[in-house]
């Protein structure tokens, strides 16, 4: 296992290992720091943050899918002043390598501040920029559906960061290309996606939507491989790296996912169903990468060299 | 919390839809009366969380409620299944606060977690009273279990067809000291209204995880947002705010 | 049972349940015919058809998923002429219900030409327009992901037909109501959704897309919650008839998709794992709409009177 | 076609990651030496076809190599376990071209389905010789079995480790009135191209249904387009088109 290397370089950071558990399924960190050392991780993205403190959306906000689940939480949030003056130094306690940290606006100033006071905080190592939640706006399209938008927003945050910008995409568009390249063109450092799926389920029982807000966004193995073709697509169309996300659930997907193009790879909905999930994909990692004959993760970004 | 393999023992129905099912496993996880259980099912995404019944050093015992086709799934299992749970979820009762003669009200398979905590309650020489509540006498299930114990268990039937017809709420007693309930909402409501001393209120809700990381179960109360399956699924009387 | 009815009105015509295999996942009926009667169905939607015959796409075709599956087949048919002189007849020995006519096409010409036969024959009830094929265009954008393409070659076959036309789109766009609407003002007499969301994977020995095409649509359990939120959202944006589809296996997937506003089913990648797929689900309905206390299909369609 | 449920009644590695499963069920969909089942996994949504190695009424046997997760979980299933298969798949050799000493051609896990062909023609009189083609000793099966049958064998292993060293085109007869081969396409192109006799090939290909639905495995032949799982496997020398 000795020359096995795990190790990618995520926008001039390197991390041990590119596995980041996904915002909104690891909290702050705290519920998993009681279950295994979280620094074993290459990093975390942080519960979404936003300006005021959220309770989200009205109940049920979950309803199982077959390989997966939708979720209508609506970034429930302690609000950023909160989240700077208490969750991160209580975090900084048990996590010790920079962490990522989500942001969410309603707004283009609202991204702008948040991104501001977040990027002064010393623990934070990147900004992963969320333009796709599609939660909250009452199941509308999300801001992050326009290009234009995307462009827009990220020049105005990146007047005022210093820290690596990542602008989360959603899927729910017809040309995810258009708006990777929006990003990049606004100055985006890098690219995460893909958020969750739009999706809806409906109660038998009532005749309808489960959801408290009807539709709520799909996650887990389900969206693998919609996640893959968004990642590849992406991928070969803009020069910043991807970060790949979307129904990760083994070290075997964490290996297709950099293969279709990603530099790192978050790992969301498995995380709630099975809480030791990235422990256990970042152990299992080494053997994955000997059975396929790999030595470098940094080799296989994009394909077999 | 803990996760384990346990290894079913046994697998039976009490009623039509009501199981009980007896699990070998490391049990260590569970530290209170009212907490949950969370059992992953082959072949669906998120895990059942159900309350647990009772519990000693290496055997768990649940009595669910057969509802959709996972648990249909569950009620299926033939003894020796090994299934991969997270147990010790939730923060359950407190029974410090029970004083001398609590009393626990439990509707359908809210009643369940209360046989534990009238287990505990009774050793530490509590006088505990047992409202039971079903629809009809068909339903009827852990009535016995209780009187074992040397609880004084009331059974009610909404149509009357087995002990005192009526609701939970029509068989409350002059004094308890305390009060423990669990049970459909519209139930807990009625108890809320009509007791009159303190007590508290276990929730149900659909969960994503069921250890705090998703805030799918979250909910409003006078202390603050909680996440009834890492907050609750207890919460104390004074501190529940009714949704609309 | 006797009092259960699950007759729907699909656009004029009664058909006896609201079940029709979806187009390319039951060939023109011959494969399963011989399995079961196939009269015992609403109808079928057959074999994709354009003017002239084609292969389709190179192999591999086909890659599994969580729950799923994509596949890049690229309408391979013998062409509407053997499709009129060859298949029609053939499957009139065996099949003797209206049949819905999937027609598709690379330019509005194509489509028109196409519709204007196939309005001809006796046994085709319903003409299904795919506009909304993912595997056509190399892996490109499908011709309806366009609001006016859509109006524009709906307007254009609607002039040549007589029979009624259901329009099938395609889930891979930002705001599947707009292309519905665009739909029903070019004049469509139904919708018909979800087709496939675009998928990928990768061989992890070769770090290469596993298709021919790199790409394909993904079908399956794994998409049911994305085809019951663009049926909900359709359905309650446009005043015609909605056929819904994706990832439906049971009875109580057809009851679900119902109540989201779908006026009849299509069954299909369900098909291909279980041939009987389609004859269990049929002999299901009455039992599971008896569990949920329905006695009449068309009384839950947009959910619970 | 026929659907049915069989019952794992033997599932034994032959090597290391080659397994031998002995099935129990309804087999009268099986017509043809050369079909392929088609199984459903539990967890997997694509059924996993596998070539037929032998059957007779009630039992099927098949011999399988594990390549992903699905065959790995089909090689730790236990006795007793039930699959739904769907069996008789595919159109398989055309006995009646094999002549009076014909010759098998199999390499690798392409080796199974000649078996129960072997057994036909033997049975029908035919003098058969069979090569079967491994990379190394370790990999080397049914050698035993074809000669029981009463075949003429000779095996080959690239490394030389055992039998003949190369490939099976290393050892093909002077004279032979037939061939019929499966195996991975290199070998099958190397046997088209050094086989002198007209013969028939097996073909594997990536399938969605397996009976014809999907398209999936489509390809393109002199005497038109055919489906490997409905008109193929097994096509006849003159009817190939090797895809460039």
């Amino acid at each position: 296992m000795g020359e096995i290397d795990t190790k990618i370089n995520l926008l001039g950071i390197e991390i041990d290992n590119p596995i980041i558990p996904a915002s909104g399924t690891y909290g702050f960190g705290y519920e998993f720091a009681e279950l295994y050392d979280i620094n074993m991780l290459g990093t975390f993205s942080f519960k979404g943050t936003t300006a005021e403190p959220r309770f989200g959306n009205p109940t049920p906000r979950i309803a199982e899918c077959p390989a997966g689940m939708i979720n209508c939480i609506g970034l429930q949030n302690p609000g950023i002043e909160k989240v700077i003056s208490e969750e991160l130094p209580k975090l900084a306690k048990v996590f010790h390598k920079p962490v990522m940290a989500n942001i969410s606006g309603f707004s283009l100033e609202e991204y702008v501040s948040n991104c501001e006071k977040i990027d002064k905080v010393d623990m934070v190592g990147w900004i992963e920029l969320n333009v796709s939640c599609p939660n909250v706006h009452g199941g509308g399209l999300a801001f992050g559906t326009d290009p234009d938008n995307v462009r827009n927003v990220v020049k105005a945050v990146k007047k005022v960061i210093h820290k690596p910008l990542i602008v989360k995409l959603s899927p729910n568009v017809t040309d995810i290309v258009a708006i990777a390249k929006a990003a990049e063109e606004g100055g985006a450092d890098g690219i995460s996606l893909i958020n969750s799926l739009m999706g809806l389920r409906i109660d038998l029982k009532t005749g309808e939507p489960i959801l408290g807000i009807k539709t709520g966004g799909l996650s887990g193995p389900a969206v693998f491989p919609v996640a893959l073709r968004c990642v590849y697509q992406v991928a070969h169309a803009v020069k910043i790296p991807v970060i790949g996300m979307g129904g990760v659930s083994s070290a075997e997907d964490v290996l297709e996912m950099m293969m279709a193009g990603a530099t790192a790879v978050e790992v969301g909905a498995a995380n709630l169903v099975n809480p030791y999930a990235c422990k256990e994909i970042i152990e299992d990692l080494p053997r994955i990468m000997e059975k396929y004959g790999l030595k470098s993760l940094k080799e296989i970004i994009g394909g077999r060299k | 919390m803990k996760r384990s393999v346990f290894e079913i023992e046994k697998n039976i129905p009490l009623t039509k839809d009501v199981f009980e099912m007896v699990l070998n496993g490391d049990t260590s996880g569970i530290t209170n009366a009212g907490q949950f259980v969370n059992i992953l099912l082959d072949g669906y995404y998120l895990r059942r969380p159900i309350s647990v019944c009772d519990y000693d050093e290496g055997t768990l015992t649940l009595i669910y409620k057969v509802v959709g086709k996972g648990t249909k799934a569950m009620s299926e299992m033939p003894v020796g299944t090994n299934l991969d749970l997270l147990v010790g979820l939730g923060n359950g009762y407190d029974l410090s606060k029970a004083g001398d003669h609590p009393l626990l009200i439990g509707g359908g398979v809210g009643v369940p977690p209360l046989y534990n905590l009238a287990k505990k309650l009774v050793k530490e020489g509590k006088k505990v009273s047992v409202i039971l509540g079903f629809n009809k006498k068909e339903e009827v299930f852990a009535e016995d279990s209780f009187k074992k114990l040397g609880c004084t268990v009331t059974v009610t039937t909404v149509d009357g067809s087995y002990g005192t017809k009526g609701f939970v709420t029509n068989a409350l007693p002059e004094s308890y000291s305390y009060f423990y309930t669990c049970g459909p909402e519209p139930m807990l409501k009625a108890v809320y209204n009509a007791t009159t001393s303190e007590g508290e209120f276990s929730f149900e809700r659909r969960m994503g995880c069921g250890f705090g990381a998703c805030m799918g179960c979250s909910c409003k109360t006078i202390t603050g947002y909680k996440r009834i399956c890492k907050e609750g699924p207890v919460l104390r009387k004074e501190e529940i705010l009714w949704e609309k």
